[in-house]
Protein backbone atom coordinates (compact mmCIF):
# COMPACT_ATOMS: atom_id res chain seq x y z
CA UNK A 1 0.00 0.00 0.00
CA UNK A 2 1.25 3.61 -0.84
CA UNK A 3 0.97 6.61 0.98
CA UNK A 4 0.94 10.50 0.53
CA UNK A 5 -0.22 12.90 3.10
CA UNK A 6 -0.45 16.56 3.77
CA UNK A 7 -1.69 18.46 6.97
CA UNK A 8 -3.08 21.55 6.81
CA UNK A 9 -5.59 24.46 8.37
CA UNK A 10 -9.29 24.18 7.98
CA UNK A 11 -8.88 27.58 5.62
CA UNK A 12 -10.52 27.00 2.46
CA UNK A 13 -7.85 29.09 1.12
CA UNK A 14 -5.99 25.60 1.17
CA UNK A 15 -8.52 23.75 -0.58
CA UNK A 16 -7.41 23.94 -4.35
CA UNK A 17 -4.04 22.83 -2.77
CA UNK A 18 -5.10 19.70 -0.98
CA UNK A 19 -6.91 19.44 -4.16
CA UNK A 20 -4.43 19.11 -6.51
CA UNK A 21 -2.83 16.58 -4.02
CA UNK A 22 -5.34 14.69 -4.36
CA UNK A 23 -4.87 14.54 -8.90
CA UNK A 24 -1.28 13.95 -8.00
CA UNK A 25 -1.70 10.44 -6.20
CA UNK A 26 -4.69 9.67 -8.41
CA UNK A 27 -2.86 9.81 -11.44
CA UNK A 28 -0.24 8.50 -10.12
CA UNK A 29 -2.00 5.22 -8.89
CA UNK A 30 -3.13 5.09 -12.37
CA UNK A 31 -6.80 6.38 -11.86
CA UNK A 32 -8.65 6.98 -14.91
CA UNK A 33 -9.84 10.56 -15.20
CA UNK A 34 -13.55 10.13 -14.44
CA UNK A 35 -12.33 8.04 -11.13
CA UNK A 36 -9.99 10.61 -10.69
CA UNK A 37 -12.43 12.99 -10.66
CA UNK A 38 -14.97 11.27 -8.42
CA UNK A 39 -12.01 11.47 -5.74
CA UNK A 40 -11.35 14.99 -6.07
CA UNK A 41 -14.82 15.96 -5.85
CA UNK A 42 -15.80 13.51 -3.04
CA UNK A 43 -12.35 15.11 -1.18
CA UNK A 44 -14.20 18.63 -1.62
CA UNK A 45 -16.83 18.07 -0.75
CA UNK A 46 -15.62 16.53 2.85
CA UNK A 47 -13.05 18.95 3.52
CA UNK A 48 -15.38 21.51 3.00
CA UNK A 49 -17.64 20.03 5.19
CA UNK A 50 -14.97 19.75 8.33
CA UNK A 51 -14.83 23.48 7.82
CA UNK A 52 -17.99 24.76 7.61
CA UNK A 53 -19.58 21.98 10.02
CA UNK A 54 -16.92 19.92 11.95
CA UNK A 55 -14.60 23.41 12.60
CA UNK A 56 -17.89 25.65 12.37
CA UNK A 57 -15.54 28.28 10.42
CA UNK A 58 -12.58 28.40 12.47
CA UNK A 59 -9.21 28.88 10.16
CA UNK A 60 -6.98 27.21 12.76
CA UNK A 61 -8.14 23.88 12.92
CA UNK A 62 -6.11 20.58 11.84
CA UNK A 63 -6.81 18.68 8.85
CA UNK A 64 -4.94 15.75 8.07
CA UNK A 65 -5.60 14.03 4.57
CA UNK A 66 -3.92 11.05 3.72
CA UNK A 67 -4.37 8.64 -0.29
CA UNK A 68 -3.26 5.15 0.17
CA UNK A 69 -3.45 2.85 -2.83
CA UNK A 70 -2.71 -0.25 -4.19
CA UNK A 71 -3.55 -1.75 -7.69
CA UNK A 72 -6.66 -1.70 -7.60
CA UNK A 73 -8.12 0.88 -4.86
CA UNK A 74 -7.82 3.96 -4.13
CA UNK A 75 -8.48 5.37 -0.28
CA UNK A 76 -8.92 8.73 1.03
CA UNK A 77 -8.93 9.21 4.50
CA UNK A 78 -9.36 12.85 6.51
CA UNK A 79 -9.09 13.17 10.04
CA UNK A 80 -9.83 16.35 11.99
CA UNK A 81 -10.75 17.42 15.35
CA UNK A 82 -13.51 19.14 15.28
CA UNK A 83 -17.10 18.42 15.92
CA UNK A 84 -18.49 14.91 15.59
CA UNK A 85 -22.11 14.58 13.72
CA UNK A 86 -24.17 11.56 13.01
CA UNK A 87 -24.15 10.85 9.51
CA UNK A 88 -27.22 8.31 9.15
CA UNK A 89 -29.61 11.11 10.08
CA UNK A 90 -28.03 13.04 7.03
CA UNK A 91 -31.02 11.30 4.25
CA UNK A 92 -30.70 12.07 0.54
CA UNK A 93 -31.61 14.97 -0.48
CA UNK A 94 -35.18 15.12 -1.98
CA UNK A 95 -35.81 15.76 -5.57
CA UNK A 96 -37.60 18.67 -6.82
CA UNK A 97 -39.46 19.33 -10.12
CA UNK A 98 -39.57 23.09 -9.27
CA UNK A 99 -37.19 25.71 -8.93
CA UNK A 100 -39.06 26.80 -5.64
CA UNK A 101 -39.03 23.63 -3.83
CA UNK A 102 -35.01 23.27 -3.95
CA UNK A 103 -33.59 23.24 -0.73
CA UNK A 104 -30.44 24.93 -0.40
CA UNK A 105 -27.48 22.31 0.58
CA UNK A 106 -27.43 19.02 2.13
CA UNK A 107 -25.89 17.92 -1.71
CA UNK A 108 -21.81 16.97 -0.22
CA UNK A 109 -22.92 13.83 1.73
CA UNK A 110 -25.09 12.85 -0.92
CA UNK A 111 -22.18 13.10 -3.63
CA UNK A 112 -19.38 11.59 -1.50
CA UNK A 113 -21.96 8.54 -1.50
CA UNK A 114 -22.75 8.26 -4.61
CA UNK A 115 -18.95 8.94 -5.90
CA UNK A 116 -17.13 6.88 -4.20
CA UNK A 117 -17.21 2.87 -3.28
CA UNK A 118 -17.28 3.01 0.13
CA UNK A 119 -17.46 5.79 2.85
CA UNK A 120 -16.97 5.03 6.50
CA UNK A 121 -17.10 7.70 9.30
CA UNK A 122 -15.74 7.31 12.74
CA UNK A 123 -15.93 9.44 15.50
CA UNK A 124 -13.06 8.77 18.69
CA UNK A 125 -13.76 11.38 21.14
CA UNK A 126 -10.05 11.63 22.05
CA UNK A 127 -8.33 11.06 18.89
CA UNK A 128 -10.73 12.92 16.57
CA UNK A 129 -12.71 12.21 13.40
CA UNK A 130 -12.18 10.16 10.81
CA UNK A 131 -13.06 9.98 7.50
CA UNK A 132 -12.17 6.72 4.64
CA UNK A 133 -13.40 6.85 1.24
CA UNK A 134 -12.59 4.48 -1.20
CA UNK A 135 -12.40 3.92 -4.72
CA UNK A 136 -12.22 1.28 -6.74
CA UNK A 137 -10.22 1.62 -9.57
CA UNK A 138 -10.36 0.03 -13.25
CA UNK A 139 -7.64 0.66 -14.81
CA UNK A 140 -9.36 0.52 -17.80
CA UNK A 141 -8.24 3.52 -20.15
CA UNK A 142 -4.75 4.27 -19.02
CA UNK A 143 -2.13 1.69 -18.56
CA UNK A 144 -1.59 1.62 -14.20
CA UNK A 145 1.83 3.68 -13.61
CA UNK A 146 2.12 2.08 -10.20
CA UNK A 147 5.65 0.08 -9.86
CA UNK A 148 5.27 -2.94 -8.72
CA UNK B 1 -4.66 23.27 -13.11
CA UNK B 2 -6.42 25.65 -14.63
CA UNK B 3 -7.65 28.26 -12.28
CA UNK B 4 -11.16 29.79 -12.48
CA UNK B 5 -11.38 32.79 -14.93
CA UNK B 6 -14.50 34.78 -15.26
CA UNK B 7 -15.44 37.01 -18.10
CA UNK B 8 -18.89 39.25 -18.88
CA UNK B 9 -20.11 40.41 -22.02
CA UNK B 10 -23.36 42.44 -21.94
CA UNK B 11 -25.52 41.50 -24.84
CA UNK B 12 -28.54 43.01 -26.18
CA UNK B 13 -30.99 41.41 -24.77
CA UNK B 14 -28.59 39.46 -22.19
CA UNK B 15 -25.54 39.36 -20.34
CA UNK B 16 -23.28 36.33 -20.96
CA UNK B 17 -20.95 35.32 -18.19
CA UNK B 18 -18.05 32.89 -19.54
CA UNK B 19 -16.76 30.38 -16.42
CA UNK B 20 -13.30 28.64 -17.57
CA UNK B 21 -11.33 26.23 -15.25
CA UNK B 22 -11.71 24.56 -11.68
CA UNK B 23 -14.63 25.81 -9.84
CA UNK B 24 -14.26 24.15 -6.54
CA UNK B 25 -15.79 24.82 -3.13
CA UNK B 26 -13.12 27.58 -1.96
CA UNK B 27 -13.70 29.58 -5.67
CA UNK B 28 -17.70 29.35 -5.85
CA UNK B 29 -17.72 32.49 -3.60
CA UNK B 30 -16.14 34.26 -6.49
CA UNK B 31 -18.73 33.24 -9.10
CA UNK B 32 -21.50 34.51 -6.46
CA UNK B 33 -19.38 38.21 -6.64
CA UNK B 34 -19.98 37.82 -10.63
CA UNK B 35 -23.79 37.03 -9.93
CA UNK B 36 -24.22 40.22 -6.71
CA UNK B 37 -22.58 42.94 -9.05
CA UNK B 38 -25.44 41.75 -11.93
CA UNK B 39 -27.82 41.73 -9.24
CA UNK B 40 -26.96 45.32 -7.97
CA UNK B 41 -27.27 46.64 -12.00
CA UNK B 42 -30.74 45.30 -12.00
CA UNK B 43 -29.17 42.40 -14.56
CA UNK B 44 -31.23 39.25 -14.55
CA UNK B 45 -31.42 37.50 -17.59
CA UNK B 46 -28.26 35.90 -17.81
CA UNK B 47 -26.53 33.01 -20.04
CA UNK B 48 -24.05 30.66 -18.34
CA UNK B 49 -21.26 29.65 -20.94
CA UNK B 50 -20.08 26.55 -19.35
CA UNK B 51 -17.85 25.01 -22.52
CA UNK B 52 -14.23 25.44 -20.65
CA UNK B 53 -15.43 24.61 -16.91
CA UNK B 54 -13.37 21.90 -15.68
CA UNK B 55 -14.74 20.91 -12.14
CA UNK B 56 -17.63 22.20 -9.96
CA UNK B 57 -18.71 21.28 -6.74
CA UNK B 58 -21.97 21.65 -4.61
CA UNK B 59 -20.92 24.56 -3.55
CA UNK B 60 -21.50 26.15 -7.26
CA UNK B 61 -24.37 24.65 -7.13
CA UNK B 62 -25.69 26.10 -4.23
CA UNK B 63 -24.99 29.84 -5.43
CA UNK B 64 -26.39 28.76 -8.65
CA UNK B 65 -29.81 28.07 -7.38
CA UNK B 66 -29.83 30.71 -4.72
CA UNK B 67 -29.00 33.23 -7.36
CA UNK B 68 -31.71 31.55 -9.99
CA UNK B 69 -34.31 32.09 -7.37
CA UNK B 70 -33.50 35.72 -7.10
CA UNK B 71 -33.53 36.09 -10.83
CA UNK B 72 -36.87 34.72 -11.34
CA UNK B 73 -38.45 36.58 -8.99
CA UNK B 74 -41.22 39.06 -10.51
CA UNK B 75 -40.77 37.12 -13.73
CA UNK B 76 -37.66 39.13 -14.05
CA UNK B 77 -35.16 36.85 -15.36
CA UNK B 78 -33.20 33.45 -14.98
CA UNK B 79 -30.00 32.03 -15.51
CA UNK B 80 -29.97 29.74 -18.58
CA UNK B 81 -27.29 27.15 -19.03
CA UNK B 82 -24.72 26.37 -22.13
CA UNK B 83 -22.54 24.05 -23.39
CA UNK B 84 -21.80 21.93 -20.26
CA UNK B 85 -19.32 19.61 -21.34
CA UNK B 86 -20.26 16.08 -19.92
CA UNK B 87 -18.44 15.70 -16.72
CA UNK B 88 -19.96 18.51 -15.58
CA UNK B 89 -23.61 17.53 -16.71
CA UNK B 90 -22.82 14.42 -14.74
CA UNK B 91 -22.50 16.91 -11.51
CA UNK B 92 -25.86 18.60 -12.42
CA UNK B 93 -27.06 14.92 -12.97
CA UNK B 94 -26.28 13.77 -9.41
CA UNK B 95 -27.54 16.21 -8.17
CA UNK B 96 -31.12 15.55 -9.40
CA UNK B 97 -31.29 19.40 -9.25
CA UNK B 98 -31.35 19.26 -13.68
CA UNK B 99 -35.05 19.26 -14.15
CA UNK B 100 -35.54 22.41 -12.31
CA UNK B 101 -33.01 24.10 -14.56
CA UNK B 102 -33.21 25.75 -18.18
CA UNK B 103 -29.97 23.75 -20.33
CA UNK B 104 -29.19 24.34 -24.32
CA UNK B 105 -26.71 22.80 -26.24
CA UNK B 106 -24.95 26.12 -27.20
CA UNK B 107 -24.23 29.49 -26.37
CA UNK B 108 -26.35 30.60 -29.43
CA UNK B 109 -29.32 28.86 -28.56
CA UNK B 110 -29.67 30.00 -24.79
CA UNK B 111 -29.15 33.54 -26.24
CA UNK B 112 -31.05 33.72 -28.79
CA UNK B 113 -34.06 32.27 -26.80
CA UNK B 114 -34.31 35.45 -24.56
CA UNK C 1 5.62 17.87 7.73
CA UNK C 2 4.05 16.66 5.08
CA UNK C 3 4.94 12.79 3.50
CA UNK C 4 4.35 10.28 0.58
CA UNK C 5 6.06 7.07 0.01
CA UNK C 6 5.89 4.21 -2.34
CA UNK C 7 7.33 0.83 -2.25
CA UNK C 8 8.42 -0.86 -4.87
CA UNK C 9 10.40 -3.97 -6.35
CA UNK C 10 14.24 -3.45 -7.53
CA UNK C 11 13.66 -3.50 -10.46
CA UNK C 12 14.97 -0.86 -12.85
CA UNK C 13 11.57 -0.80 -14.83
CA UNK C 14 10.29 0.18 -11.85
CA UNK C 15 12.29 3.25 -12.05
CA UNK C 16 10.39 5.39 -14.73
CA UNK C 17 7.35 5.80 -12.13
CA UNK C 18 9.31 6.36 -8.93
CA UNK C 19 10.92 9.35 -10.75
CA UNK C 20 7.20 10.22 -11.82
CA UNK C 21 6.21 10.59 -8.18
CA UNK C 22 9.34 12.15 -6.82
CA UNK C 23 8.30 14.85 -9.48
CA UNK C 24 4.89 15.18 -8.54
CA UNK C 25 5.54 15.75 -4.86
CA UNK C 26 8.39 17.77 -5.61
CA UNK C 27 5.91 20.16 -7.80
CA UNK C 28 3.18 19.92 -5.29
CA UNK C 29 5.69 21.36 -2.50
CA UNK C 30 6.54 24.54 -4.71
CA UNK C 31 9.68 23.34 -5.72
CA UNK C 32 11.46 24.97 -8.77
CA UNK C 33 12.04 23.96 -12.06
CA UNK C 34 15.79 23.23 -11.22
CA UNK C 35 15.08 21.82 -7.71
CA UNK C 36 12.75 19.38 -9.23
CA UNK C 37 15.17 18.42 -11.79
CA UNK C 38 18.18 17.49 -8.67
CA UNK C 39 15.58 15.80 -6.77
CA UNK C 40 14.56 13.56 -9.67
CA UNK C 41 18.61 12.81 -10.50
CA UNK C 42 19.48 12.14 -6.97
CA UNK C 43 16.88 9.63 -6.76
CA UNK C 44 17.56 8.08 -10.20
CA UNK C 45 21.30 7.72 -9.68
CA UNK C 46 20.36 6.42 -5.59
CA UNK C 47 17.90 3.81 -6.85
CA UNK C 48 19.74 3.05 -9.67
CA UNK C 49 22.81 1.82 -7.09
CA UNK C 50 20.31 0.33 -4.64
CA UNK C 51 19.39 -1.94 -7.71
CA UNK C 52 22.88 -2.51 -9.10
CA UNK C 53 25.01 -2.75 -5.89
CA UNK C 54 23.40 -3.34 -2.86
CA UNK C 55 20.71 -5.86 -4.51
CA UNK C 56 23.43 -6.51 -6.92
CA UNK C 57 21.24 -6.85 -9.83
CA UNK C 58 18.36 -9.01 -7.91
CA UNK C 59 14.80 -7.97 -8.72
CA UNK C 60 12.39 -8.83 -5.85
CA UNK C 61 14.25 -6.63 -3.28
CA UNK C 62 12.08 -3.83 -1.83
CA UNK C 63 12.68 -0.05 -1.91
CA UNK C 64 11.15 2.24 0.27
CA UNK C 65 10.75 5.69 -0.91
CA UNK C 66 9.56 8.21 1.00
CA UNK C 67 9.32 12.08 0.30
CA UNK C 68 9.02 14.57 3.23
CA UNK C 69 8.52 18.04 3.18
CA UNK C 70 7.60 21.64 4.98
CA UNK C 71 7.84 25.01 3.36
CA UNK C 72 11.61 25.69 2.98
CA UNK C 73 12.80 21.48 2.72
CA UNK C 74 12.32 18.25 0.21
CA UNK C 75 13.88 15.17 2.15
CA UNK C 76 14.48 11.65 -0.07
CA UNK C 77 14.37 8.95 2.05
CA UNK C 78 15.35 5.88 0.39
CA UNK C 79 15.00 2.53 2.53
CA UNK C 80 16.40 -1.27 1.39
CA UNK C 81 17.84 -4.34 2.41
CA UNK C 82 20.50 -5.20 0.34
CA UNK C 83 24.60 -5.20 0.74
CA UNK C 84 25.59 -2.35 2.86
CA UNK C 85 28.80 -0.30 1.92
CA UNK C 86 30.97 2.20 3.01
CA UNK C 87 30.19 5.97 1.28
CA UNK C 88 33.27 7.56 2.29
CA UNK C 89 35.74 5.09 0.48
CA UNK C 90 33.88 6.97 -2.48
CA UNK C 91 36.02 9.31 -3.91
CA UNK C 92 34.52 12.32 -6.15
CA UNK C 93 36.14 10.58 -9.67
CA UNK C 94 39.41 12.18 -11.23
CA UNK C 95 38.88 14.79 -14.08
CA UNK C 96 40.14 14.03 -17.00
CA UNK C 97 41.10 15.82 -19.74
CA UNK C 98 41.63 13.22 -22.52
CA UNK C 99 38.75 10.88 -23.60
CA UNK C 100 41.25 7.92 -23.04
CA UNK C 101 42.17 8.51 -19.48
CA UNK C 102 37.78 8.91 -18.51
CA UNK C 103 37.11 6.11 -16.16
CA UNK C 104 33.75 4.31 -16.81
CA UNK C 105 31.53 4.84 -13.62
CA UNK C 106 31.78 6.85 -10.52
CA UNK C 107 29.57 9.89 -11.00
CA UNK C 108 25.87 8.72 -9.09
CA UNK C 109 27.22 9.42 -5.77
CA UNK C 110 28.84 12.10 -7.28
CA UNK C 111 26.30 13.75 -8.49
CA UNK C 112 23.59 12.97 -5.43
CA UNK C 113 26.09 15.16 -2.70
CA UNK C 114 26.74 17.95 -5.27
CA UNK C 115 22.76 18.28 -6.37
CA UNK C 116 21.52 17.75 -2.85
CA UNK C 117 22.19 19.94 0.24
CA UNK C 118 22.82 16.99 2.41
CA UNK C 119 23.00 13.09 1.89
CA UNK C 120 23.20 10.70 5.18
CA UNK C 121 23.96 7.10 4.66
CA UNK C 122 22.63 4.99 7.75
CA UNK C 123 23.45 1.16 7.98
CA UNK C 124 21.50 -0.98 10.28
CA UNK C 125 22.71 -5.10 10.69
CA UNK C 126 18.74 -5.24 11.46
CA UNK C 127 16.83 -2.72 10.18
CA UNK C 128 18.70 -2.42 6.29
CA UNK C 129 19.74 0.78 4.75
CA UNK C 130 18.77 4.51 4.97
CA UNK C 131 19.84 6.93 2.87
CA UNK C 132 18.13 10.17 3.33
CA UNK C 133 18.50 13.30 1.06
CA UNK C 134 17.89 16.99 1.98
CA UNK C 135 17.28 19.89 -0.62
CA UNK C 136 16.67 23.40 0.28
CA UNK C 137 13.93 25.03 -1.55
CA UNK C 138 13.80 28.71 -2.65
CA UNK C 139 10.50 29.45 -3.56
CA UNK C 140 12.07 31.65 -5.79
CA UNK C 141 9.98 31.70 -8.95
CA UNK C 142 6.83 29.56 -8.89
CA UNK C 143 4.63 30.16 -5.74
CA UNK C 144 4.57 27.73 -3.09
CA UNK C 145 1.54 25.42 -3.71
CA UNK C 146 1.68 23.91 0.24
CA UNK C 147 -1.44 24.54 1.71
CA UNK C 148 -0.79 27.06 5.28
CA UNK D 1 6.56 13.31 -18.40
CA UNK D 2 7.93 12.30 -22.06
CA UNK D 3 8.96 9.20 -22.88
CA UNK D 4 12.18 8.58 -24.86
CA UNK D 5 12.27 9.11 -28.47
CA UNK D 6 15.01 7.81 -30.77
CA UNK D 7 14.98 8.81 -34.68
CA UNK D 8 18.34 7.98 -37.07
CA UNK D 9 18.48 9.75 -39.86
CA UNK D 10 21.96 8.58 -42.21
CA UNK D 11 23.29 11.81 -44.11
CA UNK D 12 25.73 11.72 -46.32
CA UNK D 13 29.04 12.19 -44.62
CA UNK D 14 27.52 11.03 -40.84
CA UNK D 15 24.44 9.82 -39.03
CA UNK D 16 21.72 12.22 -37.30
CA UNK D 17 20.74 10.36 -34.05
CA UNK D 18 17.80 12.77 -32.67
CA UNK D 19 16.67 11.86 -29.08
CA UNK D 20 14.13 13.30 -27.27
CA UNK D 21 12.48 13.32 -24.08
CA UNK D 22 13.42 11.25 -20.65
CA UNK D 23 16.51 9.38 -20.74
CA UNK D 24 16.43 8.29 -16.88
CA UNK D 25 18.70 4.94 -16.08
CA UNK D 26 16.29 2.54 -17.02
CA UNK D 27 16.13 4.00 -20.61
CA UNK D 28 20.27 4.54 -21.40
CA UNK D 29 20.27 0.94 -22.57
CA UNK D 30 17.63 1.61 -25.46
CA UNK D 31 20.07 4.49 -26.43
CA UNK D 32 23.32 2.14 -26.28
CA UNK D 33 21.18 -0.01 -28.42
CA UNK D 34 21.05 2.75 -31.42
CA UNK D 35 24.99 3.17 -30.97
CA UNK D 36 25.41 -0.85 -30.97
CA UNK D 37 22.75 -1.15 -34.50
CA UNK D 38 25.30 1.74 -36.31
CA UNK D 39 28.58 -0.31 -35.31
CA UNK D 40 27.60 -3.31 -36.35
CA UNK D 41 27.19 -1.15 -39.81
CA UNK D 42 30.50 0.19 -39.43
CA UNK D 43 29.00 4.09 -39.16
CA UNK D 44 31.21 6.03 -36.44
CA UNK D 45 30.45 9.41 -37.06
CA UNK D 46 27.75 10.28 -35.43
CA UNK D 47 25.80 13.62 -34.57
CA UNK D 48 23.68 13.42 -31.22
CA UNK D 49 20.74 16.10 -32.02
CA UNK D 50 19.89 16.86 -27.78
CA UNK D 51 17.35 19.48 -28.53
CA UNK D 52 14.41 17.73 -27.21
CA UNK D 53 16.58 15.75 -24.62
CA UNK D 54 14.82 16.52 -21.03
CA UNK D 55 16.28 14.46 -18.78
CA UNK D 56 19.61 12.52 -18.52
CA UNK D 57 21.50 10.47 -15.28
CA UNK D 58 25.26 9.30 -15.01
CA UNK D 59 23.97 6.11 -17.13
CA UNK D 60 23.47 7.87 -20.18
CA UNK D 61 26.94 9.55 -19.80
CA UNK D 62 28.17 5.89 -19.38
CA UNK D 63 26.64 4.98 -22.52
CA UNK D 64 28.04 7.80 -24.19
CA UNK D 65 31.63 7.42 -22.84
CA UNK D 66 31.33 3.64 -23.80
CA UNK D 67 30.97 4.49 -27.28
CA UNK D 68 32.69 7.42 -27.76
CA UNK D 69 35.52 5.82 -27.05
CA UNK D 70 34.59 3.01 -29.37
CA UNK D 71 33.88 5.39 -32.08
CA UNK D 72 37.51 6.78 -31.93
CA UNK D 73 39.17 4.01 -31.91
CA UNK D 74 40.83 4.02 -35.20
CA UNK D 75 40.21 7.29 -35.78
CA UNK D 76 37.14 6.22 -37.90
CA UNK D 77 34.78 8.52 -36.28
CA UNK D 78 33.31 10.02 -32.63
CA UNK D 79 30.10 11.13 -31.30
CA UNK D 80 29.23 14.85 -31.95
CA UNK D 81 26.81 16.77 -29.19
CA UNK D 82 24.41 19.32 -30.82
CA UNK D 83 21.86 21.60 -29.07
CA UNK D 84 22.05 20.75 -25.99
CA UNK D 85 19.06 22.50 -23.73
CA UNK D 86 20.75 24.39 -20.58
CA UNK D 87 19.73 22.01 -17.92
CA UNK D 88 21.32 19.11 -19.49
CA UNK D 89 24.19 21.13 -20.23
CA UNK D 90 24.61 21.51 -16.38
CA UNK D 91 24.41 17.38 -15.89
CA UNK D 92 27.66 17.14 -18.61
CA UNK D 93 28.94 20.25 -16.21
CA UNK D 94 28.27 18.59 -13.41
CA UNK D 95 30.40 15.55 -14.43
CA UNK D 96 33.32 17.53 -15.19
CA UNK D 97 33.31 15.26 -18.78
CA UNK D 98 32.41 18.39 -21.02
CA UNK D 99 36.17 18.83 -21.89
CA UNK D 100 36.07 15.71 -23.93
CA UNK D 101 33.05 16.00 -26.22
CA UNK D 102 33.19 17.98 -29.36
CA UNK D 103 30.06 19.94 -28.26
CA UNK D 104 28.11 22.78 -30.87
CA UNK D 105 25.20 25.07 -30.24
CA UNK D 106 23.55 23.95 -33.50
CA UNK D 107 23.05 20.57 -34.91
CA UNK D 108 23.91 22.38 -38.29
CA UNK D 109 26.99 23.24 -37.45
CA UNK D 110 27.99 19.48 -35.84
CA UNK D 111 26.58 17.98 -39.30
CA UNK D 112 29.14 20.55 -41.25
CA UNK D 113 32.02 19.75 -39.38
CA UNK D 114 31.93 16.03 -40.49
N1 LIG E 1 -17.73 16.81 8.96
C1 LIG E 1 -18.90 17.20 9.52
N2 LIG E 1 -18.94 17.60 10.78
C2 LIG E 1 -20.08 17.99 11.34
N3 LIG E 1 -21.27 18.01 10.70
C3 LIG E 1 -21.31 17.62 9.42
C4 LIG E 1 -20.13 17.20 8.77
N4 LIG E 1 -20.49 16.86 7.53
C5 LIG E 1 -21.79 17.05 7.41
N5 LIG E 1 -22.32 17.52 8.55
C6 LIG E 1 -23.76 17.80 8.80
O1 LIG E 1 -24.50 17.14 7.78
C7 LIG E 1 -25.29 18.09 7.05
C8 LIG E 1 -25.34 17.70 5.56
O2 LIG E 1 -24.07 17.86 4.99
P1 LIG E 1 -23.91 17.98 3.42
O3 LIG E 1 -24.66 16.87 2.80
O4 LIG E 1 -22.48 18.04 3.10
O5 LIG E 1 -24.60 19.33 3.02
P2 LIG E 1 -24.28 20.85 3.39
O6 LIG E 1 -22.92 20.91 3.94
O7 LIG E 1 -24.42 21.53 2.08
O8 LIG E 1 -25.33 21.24 4.37
C9 LIG E 1 -24.63 19.43 7.29
O9 LIG E 1 -25.52 20.48 7.19
C10 LIG E 1 -24.08 19.26 8.70
O10 LIG E 1 -25.10 19.54 9.65
N1 LIG F 1 23.58 1.59 -2.42
C1 LIG F 1 24.79 1.03 -2.58
N2 LIG F 1 25.03 -0.18 -2.08
C2 LIG F 1 26.22 -0.76 -2.22
N3 LIG F 1 27.26 -0.17 -2.85
C3 LIG F 1 27.10 1.04 -3.36
C4 LIG F 1 25.85 1.71 -3.26
N4 LIG F 1 25.99 2.91 -3.84
C5 LIG F 1 27.24 2.99 -4.29
N5 LIG F 1 27.93 1.86 -4.00
C6 LIG F 1 29.36 1.61 -4.31
O1 LIG F 1 29.97 2.87 -4.61
C7 LIG F 1 30.53 2.87 -5.91
C8 LIG F 1 30.34 4.25 -6.55
O2 LIG F 1 28.98 4.49 -6.82
P1 LIG F 1 28.54 5.57 -7.87
O3 LIG F 1 29.24 6.84 -7.57
O4 LIG F 1 27.07 5.65 -7.89
O5 LIG F 1 29.08 5.06 -9.28
P2 LIG F 1 28.68 3.76 -10.12
O6 LIG F 1 27.42 3.19 -9.57
O7 LIG F 1 28.53 4.31 -11.50
O8 LIG F 1 29.87 2.86 -9.98
C9 LIG F 1 29.82 1.77 -6.64
O9 LIG F 1 30.61 1.22 -7.68
C10 LIG F 1 29.57 0.75 -5.54
O10 LIG F 1 30.72 -0.05 -5.31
Amino acid sequence: MNTAEIVFASDLANLSAALDFVRAQCRFAGASDDETFACELATDEACTNIIEHAYQGRKDGEIRLTCLWADEVFIIRLHDRGQPFDPTAVAVPPRAARLEDVEIGGLGLHFMRSLMDEIRFEFDPAGGNTLTMVKRLSHGAAAPREPR
Amino acid sequence: MADLNMSVTELKRCVLVKLSGRIDSSKAGEVERVFQDLESQGRFRIVLDMSEVEYISSAFLRVLITHMKKAKRFNRGNIYLAAMPPRIRDVFELSGLLPVFKVYDTVVEAVGDW
